[in-house]
Parts: structure tokens; C-alpha cells; sequence
């Protein structure tokens, strides 16, 4: 085990990957020659060379379709995106084309492809910089979407995407990067994809969560435990292919469910999970699934009111609360 | 469409290869042999949509068969080919069997997609044939990474990437052909210009004709006439040993008209093409037609060789609506396979409800 | 009242909305000349001259912009997309210009923009044009988003989007031009944004559904009604805003709901509207809300696995005798 | 840069209007002195930025004033102007307070976004200033739709489009380009050519320079020397006036230089570019300091007006910052509004859990 950071972690996750395959590639902007926007890719370019690690145009659709064109003609690329904000440009290619051509082919043409990047807000960066993009990614069959909330999943899930056959969206967190932590040595340490993690165990109440969410869920068990409340919570890591065992093992253990994410409510992870939830394990609930998500505007700049539209442990506390009916 | 097979001219009094614009005979025969095949089988697939064999979209490329023809066969096997909707006619030039591409029009498991592409997305593998893409323009930046996949693996490969002359007009091609230059990558990207998408004239959505649409990015640009199969031919056997030799990337404006409707509901004409302008082209611009007249004059071809070649065309094609017609609809498991590479019980859980098998 | 199809419908609100507001214009790819890839602006051209009908080059995501351009100054563009698939290509001005101008800048610039065409699978177009893209425009807050299912919702939603001061996605179905139905003639006739309707009444389960499914569910309640069940059958008409109270009322009445929807369950309307029900009514719910959608898959091309893939009356009925504990 | 502020030149012995491109002594004033005050309002925005006063994304727009100045001040009020991300300077060009800016930064109420907008989203639709983008490229085709409602009620306004020179490779740039000159839209495309897309040389991700982008569409292209306010002023006056005339859309390749770093984190020199290079620039191609120049040669300025003038950009922009300050935040209740125009009880239900105020 090595400490080291989130950022650090995708970094040798790349790094070990492009030096086991050498189909591997890296591409985006800025990801040579300035070592990423946000210094992911740090040290590639002088180690791979710049056939390997290539500073594209500002071109999304563009460079996301001929990462698909490459992986259907037998490469493993890695397409970076500055964040996912800019990748809506490139979606078609996403959805219409990665996501379809194995089965449109009749399972012929391969897709193994990985559109990795930060997801979601940051601090202050306004309504077009600052969404969360599962939903997007995750609506359509045929991509697999991934959201590492540690430094050890950062790495074992983007080198599992790296390694996947299928296209996988590996959503990291900008407001991550810095975050330090454990992560395994081995070459060969991965996250299989499609598999949650429980972070705390606890019989009162369930906080699922996915992402940079997680540590807010976590802040709030503490909060919670305080009060005498045990909170599990857990981490989705996947969210296509949901890991329907262990959520809904946490669901029938403590029959009260509270989801949190980032992004918006409408239609979001959340309502999938609730609305599994209480299909599957509908007389196991105490109360109804609710759900903590950023407020249902445009995120604003202004401090104050950003600080409104994002959730946050008080929420979530609040949230357990109502679903526990205490207070 | 018949009376193209009867020759009109008189037969020539001297053979000469300089009617065959330096084609060998044998390719000329085989190109013509080749079009035939896409004449026909086109229009037996037109017969099958007419009785409900074929579902969906179908476009025919009656009246461009030079542009698969002419470019494919001037390629290398283990070259890539990448199109759009319309591209019945490159699967078969491509290698693609008949059968297997009339089977996939019809839906059936025995198609070169498994029957779960259809008319718009014929797919091999083995063959290089990538498809067969229903969104305008998007192939465009696809056939820019195959190149890549090539140049990276420092191979000598050439791509050739079909598009109609409305797809330039979408940001997929500017956002492709820039890359491929700024990379150096070796593909072809091929305009088959008809003249209209769908019921628009090119001329009403761009104050620049076709050959201008690779200026901005230093593209070197061919105008080839795409009804006479020969020019063609030889055009892109050049243009190909140019980027095999790591010329970079090329651009065509490809010269041609479509002499049917864009898809099966849309008339030949009458509405956006005056019948005089369809008519005229199908008389004077019929690429087979063409492609006979030069035979014959240069004395490779007479009236019974040809009815012999496009009877074994007619046969072909009749073989394939008898095999589609013949196999069996894809199986009902097919529904769930291919979505992944890798589902399977307990692996893949889509959205939880399938996974247990409907919930309960 | 008059009988006419769904398309002359959409037509006559066009023609009656162009009429009274000399700034509302049409654009998309055959729309003039060609009176409409599915002749729903047939003799737009000739009655309102080519300023105000207008053949655009397959250009979705720039002549989408252009028209959030336009609305942003002052004019009423209604944007028609051939079909909403190839629309993916333009969310980038969807969901980040049309749906956040007006937060953005504090409300001083409004976006009042029609986004309409059809929606959903027709028959054997296969993956990449059988779509139904509610959620990726529903997601997001901005966009309002409605979903006619008969003739007079097609011109009363119609026109109230043309009317409406911000930017409305108008999704139709393909497979109902040429449905008739009576339809109001008065010119100021609309039928508000938000508003849902319910189609039968009953007391036994709710159909909760929009869109041309709307057809499919009256099929199911007719069914179920053989049985001596008796269902209620909603059509949403508007996915956002939701029409929470009729939606509310409904499931609290019948104790029972099931969702239908066209497109993919994962994170859908349904899904929404699952978590939505249990979060508001979770005490008056007999049985857990129920989804009937697309499988998860691509839209196959052959008939019988597109059969198998697109939800069925029969697939309602056994999900409402589910919800009711039958057989 | 207080430097730049002291002449360095001898002062003129003979004031000639030559010097001066034809523009009029009170013109060059004028722009001078607009562009002395973007250059301070900017150095208070990055000292306010330093100092955690302003938060997010914060584009300085240093060494590129005189696209601003030359091209918004040659324009008519009520022409329209919209930009990306890089443009506070371009806000007070067309006439935004410069409080009203300063305080959109600082996320105050009183900003000219009410504080929702930020750097990147300065609006003001009085005034015709149309933002204040974040999507690299996409407000061109957000341009193109202004200058198609010129066109639509037969107006006169023109357009002007800011952009950067990595702007050009997105397919949007593309779509809005070729519809503009197919309908001849009234909108000056104007790339602020400033060689780098933050790190990367416009040079790598490219085959062609700037002014041949428009090439394919037809649309006429200038070169101008964007360091040179006066050259930049006299383009835009006549550039406009043959946009105003109906002559159709124009492109403007505008050669210019960034003296920062792309934002606050970005080092100014000593990665993608180095010192020598940025130093050179700053030395050599100040806009401020080579109007200056011009100004005091041709006898229209000397050390004691300009220091006057730069006394009076220093505090308007000290007074600017005193005034965002003092501004209270946005009140909480303008969370939930203006995401629609209509919402308000009962009518909007967002999700449905808002609506009812919380689940119960
Ligand atoms: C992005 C997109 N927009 C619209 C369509 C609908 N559409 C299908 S084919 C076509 C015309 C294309 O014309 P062209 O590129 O000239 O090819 P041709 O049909 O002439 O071969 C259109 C508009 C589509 N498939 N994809
Ligand atoms: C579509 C999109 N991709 C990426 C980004 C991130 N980004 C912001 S500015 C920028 C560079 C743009 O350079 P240029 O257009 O030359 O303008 P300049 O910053 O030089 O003024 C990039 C890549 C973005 N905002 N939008
Ligand atoms: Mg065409
Ligand atoms: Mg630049």
C-alpha cells in the first residue's frame, strides 16, 4: 500500500496500463505537452512519447468519434475530456455510436474505449462548467459509467475500464484530485466494474451515494452516529451496471433508504435507485426512498447561492431523519 | 432499367485500351461484372421492399454504382471502408456475400449483422467493412480513427470513408478532416456527390461547390467523374498508392446522381428533380451504360457476353432473395446478446429488472 | 370541433401561431420546399414565403443554435428536427444555452424557442433511429418538455410552446401523424404546459404513461376492464413540469401505479415518476410502482426482437395484475 | 506594466494625423483611454482575485484591449456583440459599468448578471451585450441567430462575434459559418488570434493559418494587426458599414497576444511559451503603450495628459471594486428564480419535491 493522491492514482493507473497494453492511448486536450488541465496525465508525454499521449483540438466530437474509429478498429484509447461539461458536443458519438455498433453489428465490432474526465461541479465555475453528467452517459444501454470516490478506486476502476472490452465513462471528481489515500501496489490491483462498496455498516439507515458524494455521506453517518443513528452507507461506484445485490441487501437491512448525488434530481441516479428500490424490496421499506440532489436550477455563480444548490451532510442528516421519523 | 443492358452503339471496328482510359480489359469486365451485381440486387431488393420482406429505411444507390465499384475494387483487402445509409452497394464491393447482405435487409439471423442492423447498418469484420451509419456526417470522424489505428500501428493501410454531399455541411466532418490532417492520417474521405440531400439542392445550402470543402485544412482535393467507372478506377488506385505511401489524407469530390428516390417513400421525381433532369441523366449518365459503350467500342464486349454476364447478375441476386427469404428470424435471445461483451448471468445487471428476470 | 390527423394538426397550429405573431419562423432540414421530411409543414412554404419557412443544411447543432441566437434577440424560432435523434447532436445548445440563459444572466435574456419534431421508435429503423430522447431533455432544469398523444394535444401543446416565453421541446410521434381525432377550432385554443389528463377513470390501478404509449395503455385498461379490473389511465402530457397533483391524486386513489414509457427504464420519466409517487404517497401505496419500457437494449432492426424490445399492452396487463397481486 | 504608462519615446517636433491612420486625435483619445481603464479594471480583478474576492474561472483579457476597444467602439450602440469567456473588457467596450462588471465578479447582487453569471457570463441586453459564453465555439452559432433576427425584420444592426483562435476547430464554428454566408447574415465572425488554445500552439492543431477558416464558405476574410488599436478601429468601421450595407457576413483573423496566463492558475511564461517570447510581446506589441506612442508623436498626448488619463482609469476601477465590494450577495430567494419566466406557485413544479416544499 502507497499513499498517494486521487490525481497521483489515475496517473500510474494510466502509466501501468499503457506500459502492460501497448494499444493504449491517451488523447484530449491538453493532456501532453501541459500534463492535463489538471495535471492527470503529469509525466506521460516524457514517458510515452507523443504518439501515445496526443494533445488533440478542441474538437470533442471529433476526437471522441475517432477514439471510437480506433477502438472499433482493434485500439484501446483513452479519451480525456477537459470535464464532462464539454462532452455533451460529443454525446452522439457516445450514445449513437459506442454504445451501439457491438450490437448493431450483430456483436462483430468491438468498442473498447475509456471517455474519462472530472464530473461535476467544482467551486464557483457556473451553470455551464459545473454539471453532473452520469445521466447522459448512463440513460442508453452499451456504455458502462464509473464514478472512483478514493484514490485506490480511482486506480482500480480506470485500469478495469482501461481493461474492459465495452466503452466505460470513468466520471472522476475535479474537488478529488488532491484527496490522499491508500492504494494498493500491484500491477494488477483493478475495481471490477459493477461492484459497490460499503463503506460504513449500520442498521438505521441507508445513505447510497456515488462519487465525490460519498464523502459528504459519510461526513453526515458521523453527524448521524452522534445522535445514536447508525448509518450504512454505501458507495455505488457503478452505476451502469448497478450493483443490485448489495444495494438492495443494505435496503433490507435497514428498510429506510436516503440517496444522494450531485447532479439533479429529475430523472437522475437516485430516481433509478428509488425507483429499484421499491420495486424490489418494496415490503422491506419503513418509509419512502428519498433523495438529496443539487437543487433544480442552473448552478449560479455566487457563493452563497451555489452554496444553497449543492447538497450537503445537513441534508442528508435531515433527510435520514424524516425517513427515520425523528423530530 | 432493362433497356441499359441493350447496347445502343454499334460495335466498334477497332479495339484500342485507350478507350478504357488505360484499364486493363480484365478490370473493365470486372467492374462491369460488379455493377451489374449492385444493379441488380438493388433492384430485387427494391421487388422485396415493395412486398414487405424489407422493413424500415431503404436507400438504393441506383445510378451510383461507379462510386462502390470504381474505389473499392481499386483497394487493397485488408483496406477499411466506412459509409453511411446508402451503402448496399459498397458491402457487396467490399466482399460482403449477397446473400448475407440480403439477408440483413430482410432481418434475418444469416444477415452480415446478425439481422440486427438492417439496410442502414451493414457491418464485416473480417472485411473491413465498418459499417453503415445512420447519422449524418458521424462516420466521418470513425473513418478519421481507423486511420489513426493505422498510422499508430505503423501500417500501410488506407481507409476510404463514403459520405453524401450534405454531410459536409455537419461539424463532424470540419472537426474529422482537420485532425486528419493536423495527424497525417491515411484515409480518403469521398464525397458521392449527387447533387441533392434528400429534397435539398447542395447549391441551396452552400455558396461553395463540394471541391472547396477541404481548403481550410490544407486537404489535397480530386473532382472525379463518378458515372464513368474507368476515370474513377483509375483515380482512386492512385490517390490509394498516394496515402499508402504516407501522403496523408485525400479528398474527392466524386461527381455523381442518384436516379432513385432518396428512400423508398420519396418519388424519383416530380417534387425537388424535374422528370426532364432525371430522365436526362439516366439516359446520358448511366455508369453501366457507360461502362458498355467503352467495352464495346473497344471491343472487349458484345451483345451476348453482356446478356450472359447480367443474367449470372440476375441470378445472383434472385439466389440472395431466395436465401434471406429462407432463413430464419434472429432468435429471441439475440435481444439481450451483443449489448456488452461480457453479460452473462450475475455479471451484467442492466437496470436490476431485467436482471431478475422481471420483477417480483 | 373538427376531425383531422395529428400531422394537420401540428400543421394548423403552426399556421394559425405564424399568423398571429409575425415573429414566429420555422427552420429544419426539408421543412419548405419539401413541406416536411413527414409532411407535417406542408404549404408553410407557400403561405408564409421562404423568410418564414426555412430549409436548413443538416447542420443540428448549428442551426439549433442559430435558433437560441434568434430567441435570445427577440424572435419565436420553432426548430424542427427531422427526428429527435439526430437532435443528440445539438443538446449542447439545448442544455446549455437554451435551458440556462435566462439564470445565467440573472433573467434579463429570455429564450422563447420551440425545439419539435418526431420522437421514439417508428418500425425497423433500427438503433440509431428509434430513440426516445425525453430524458436528455428533461433532465436538466430549463427546457420544458411535453408529449402530445392525440390530434388536439398535438395543436393546444403546440401552440401553447410557440406561446410560451421559454424554450419548450414539443415530442411527437411518428406513428401518430396520421391518427384523427376531433380538435377545437378556436384559434386561441391551447392546452396548458404542466397539465396532465386523465384519459379513464378507474379505481383499481393507475396507468401512468405519456406519449403515443398513451394508445398502448387505453389498449391495457381495455384488456384489464374485460377482467373486472378497472384501471386509470393518465397521460402526463407535460414531463416537465410535472403535473405532480394529478399524477399525486391518482396513485392515492388507486393505491396502484404502473409507468409506461416508450424509451429505456434506466433513469426514465418512469423512473422519475417511481420515485416521485413513493416519495409523496408512500402511505397510500398497496404495491410498489412498476415500470413497463423498452428492454435495455439498442432498438433491434429485426421485427421480431423489436417486437420483443418496445413495451405492449400485454406487458401492461401483467405488470397492473402484479401491482394487484393477480394470478 | 506601470511602465508602460512613462513614454519612452523623444515627443514629437511635428503632430500629423498621418500618424494616426486617419483616425481623429479625439477617436485615438478615446481609445486610449477606454483601454487604459480595461487594463486597470483588469490588474483590480486579479488583485481581487488574489485575494479571494472573486472566485471560479477568471480570464484576463491583458495585452488583447485593443480588439476590444478598436473593434466594439467602431460599432453602433445598437449593434449587437457577444463573446466567450475572455471578456470583461469587451463588456465595458459596450458600455457595461464597469461596478456592474466588477460586482458580476465578485458574485455580488448589483453584478450585470446579479451575481449568477460570474466572469465567464456578463450580460446586458440593454446595452447589446450578449455574453459571456463558456462552451468554446458555441456562441457562433448563437451570433449567427442575432444576425439572422437582423435579417428577418429587415434591420441594420450588425453583429459582432469574438472568439478564440482554438474556436475555429469546433464543429459549431463550422455549422454557423457556412448557414451565415448561405443566408448572408449580417455578423462580423472575429477570431482573436492570440496563438495559443491555453497551452496548445494554434500552430499544432492546425495545418492552415486563421484567415484561411472561412475559406469554404466563401465568406471575405481580413487580417488585421490587432495591436494596433487604431488599424483595428479603422478594419472594424468599414467592415461594418459593408455588413450594415447588406454585403453579408466578414471573418477577421485578428492577430493579437495574451501577456497573462490563460487563467489565474496558468503561469504566464516558462511552460508552453517562453519567457524570451512573452517578454518580447509585452515589450514590443503593447497595444496601450503603441497608441500611446502614436499619440505623443503625432502631438496629441504628452506625459502629463496620460498620466491624468491613467490616474482616472485607476480609480474609476478602484471604485469599481470599492463598489462590489459594499454590494450585498444575491438574496437566497434567487436561487429558485429565473430559471423559467413563469414560474412561481403552482405553476412551475420543477421536480415535484421543490414544489411541495420539501418531502412530507
Ligand atoms: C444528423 C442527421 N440529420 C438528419 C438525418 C436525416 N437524413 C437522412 S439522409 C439525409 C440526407 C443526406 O444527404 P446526402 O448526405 O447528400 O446523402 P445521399 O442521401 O444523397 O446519399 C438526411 C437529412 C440523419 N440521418 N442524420
Ligand atoms: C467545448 C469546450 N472545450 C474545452 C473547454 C476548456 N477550455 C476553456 S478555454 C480553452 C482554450 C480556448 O482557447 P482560444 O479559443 O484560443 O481562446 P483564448 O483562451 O486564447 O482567448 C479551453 C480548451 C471549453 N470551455 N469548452
Ligand atoms: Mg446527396
Ligand atoms: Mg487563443
Amino acid at each position: 500500500m502507497a499513499q498517494m493522491t486521487y490525481r497521483d492514482a489515475l496517473n500510474e493507473a494510466l502509466r501501468e496500463e499503457m506500459s502492460r497494453d501497448p494499444d493504449v492511448f491517451l488523447m484530449g486536450e491538453e493532456v501532453a505537452e501541459y500534463d492535463g488541465a489538471y495535471k492527470v496525465s503529469k509525466g506521460l508525454l516524457d514517458a510515452f512519447g507523443d504518439r501515445r499521449v496526443v494533445d488533440s483540438p478542441i474538437s470533442e466530437l471529433g476526437f471522441a468519434g475517432l477514439g471510437v474509429g480506433a477502438a472499433m478498429a482493434g485500439l484501446r484509447p483513452v479519451i480525456e475530456f477537459m470535464t464532462f461539461n464539454f462532452s455533451i458536443l460529443a454525446l452522439d458519438q457516445v450514445i449513437n455510436h459506442a454504445a451501439k455498433i457491438r450490437y448493431m453489428s450483430g456483436g462483430q465490432i468491438p468498442c473498447p474505449i475509456v471517455f474519462r474526465g472530472p464530473n461535476g461541479a467544482a467551486l464557483q465555475l457556473s451553470a455551464q462548467h459545473s454539471q453532473a453528467c452520469e445521466i447522459y452517459y448512463a440513460h442508453a444501454p452499451g456504455v458502462k459509467v464509473v464514478t472512483p470516490a478514493t484514490p485506490a478506486d480511482a486506480k482500480g476502476l480506470l485500469k478495469a475500464a482501461i481493461r474492459d472490452p465495452d466503452p466505460v465513462a470513468v466520471m472522476e471528481g475535479e474537488l478529488l484530485y488532491n484527496m490522499r489515500g491508500e492504494v494498493p501496489d500491484d500491477d494488477d490491483f483493478i475495481v471490477p466494474i459493477g461492484v459497490a462498496e460499503v463503506k460504513q455498516e449500520g442498521e438505521d439507515v441507508s445513505i447510497l451515494t456515488h462519487g465525490k458524494m460519498v464523502h459528504v455521506a459519510l461526513q453526515a453517518a458521523r453527524a448521524l452516529d452522534k445522535e445514536g443513528v447508525r448509518a450504512e452507507v454505501v458507495d455505488l461506484r457503478s452505476i451502469r451496471p448497478l450493483d443490485v445485490d448489495t444495494i438492495l441487501a443494505s435496503a433490507r437491512k435497514t428498510n429506510r433508504v436516503v440517496y444522494l448525488e450531485e447532479g439533479w434530481g429529475f430523472a437522475g441516479v437516485g430516481a433509478q435507485i428509488a425507483a429499484l428500490v421499491q420495486e424490489e424490496a418494496f415490503d422491506h421499506l419503513d418509509a419512502p426512498v428519498l433523495r438529496v440532489s443539487q437543487a433544480d436550477v442552473p448552478m449560479p455563480y455566487a457563493k452563497n447561492l451555489e452554496n444553497l444548490a449543492k447538497p450537503n451532510a445537513d441534508r442528508v442528516v435531515e433527510a435520514c431523519n424524516k425517513v427515520l421519523y425523528r423530530k | 432499367m432493362a433497356d441499359t443492358m441493350t447496347a445502343e452503339t454499334t460495335p466498334p471496328d477497332a479495339a484500342g485500351e485507350g478507350a478504357l482510359h488505360g484499364v486493363s480489359p480484365e478490370t473493365a469486365l470486372r467492374l462491369l461484372r460488379e455493377m451489374l451485381l449492385y444493379r441488380r440486387f438493388e433492384e430485387k431488393a427494391e421487388e422485396a421492399y415493395a412486398i414487405g420482406k424489407i422493413g424500415g429505411f431503404c436507400h438504393l444507390h441506383i445510378g451510383q454504382e461507379a462510386a462502390a465499384a470504381g474505389s473499392i475494387l481499386a483497394l487493397r483487402e485488408d483496406d477499411y471502408v466506412i459509409s453511411a445509409y446508402r451503402e448496399h452497394t459498397q458491402a457487396l464491393a467490399k466482399g460482403i456475400e449477397p446473400s448475407a447482405v440480403m439477408a440483413e435487409l430482410f432481418g434475418r439471423a444469416t444477415g452480415c449483422s446478425g439481422g440486427k442492423g438492417g439496410s442502414m447498418h451493414l457491418f464485416d469484420m473480417e472485411l473491413r467493412f465498418m459499417g453503415g451509419h445512420g447519422i449524418v456526417g458521424a462516420q466521418v470522424p470513425l473513418a478519421a480513427g481507423m486511420g489513426w489505428k493505422i498510422r499508430y500501428r505503423e501500417e500501410d493501410q488506407v481507409v476510404v470513408c463514403f459520405m453524401g454531399d450534405a454531410a459536409v455541411n455537419q461539424g463532424a466532418f470540419h472537426e474529422a478532416l482537420n485532425m486528419s490532417a493536423v495527424w497525417s492520417l491515411p484515409v480518403i474521405y469521398v464525397v458521392e456527390n449527387n447533387e441533392y440531400g434528400m429534397g435539398t439542392a447542395f447549391s441551396r445550402v452552400s455558396m461553395t461547390p463540394i471541391s472547396e470543402k477541404a481548403c481550410a485544412y490544407g486537404i489535397p482535393t480530386s473532382v472525379v467523374d463518378g458515372q464513368d467507372v474507368l476515370q474513377t478506377w483509375g483515380a482512386f488506385t492512385e490517390l490509394a498508392a498516394e496515402v499508402r505511401a504516407g501522403g496523408g489524407p485525400r479528398f474527392v469530390d466524386l461527381r455523381t446522381y442518384r436516379f432513385k428516390g432518396h428512400s423508398m417513400s420519396d418519388p424519383v421525381s416530380g417534387t425537388y428533380r424535374s422528370k426532364e433532369e432525371v430522365d436526362g441523366k439516366v439516359k446520358e449518365a448511366d455508369p453501366i451504360a457507360t461502362l458498355r459503350d467503352q467495352l464495346i467500342e473497344a471491343g472487349h464486349l458484345d451483345q451476348a457476353a453482356l446478356e450472359e454476364l447480367d443474367a449470372k447478375a440476375k441470378e445472383v441476386a434472385q439466389n440472395a432473395f431466395d436465401f434471406a427469404d429462407e432463413s430464419p428470424l434472429p432468435d429471441p435471445s439475440a435481444l439481450y446478446a451483443d449489448v456488452y461483451a461480457d453479460e452473462g448471468p450475475g455479471r451484467i445487471y442492466f437496470d436490476g429488472r431485467e436482471r431478475s428476470g422481471g420483477a417480483d
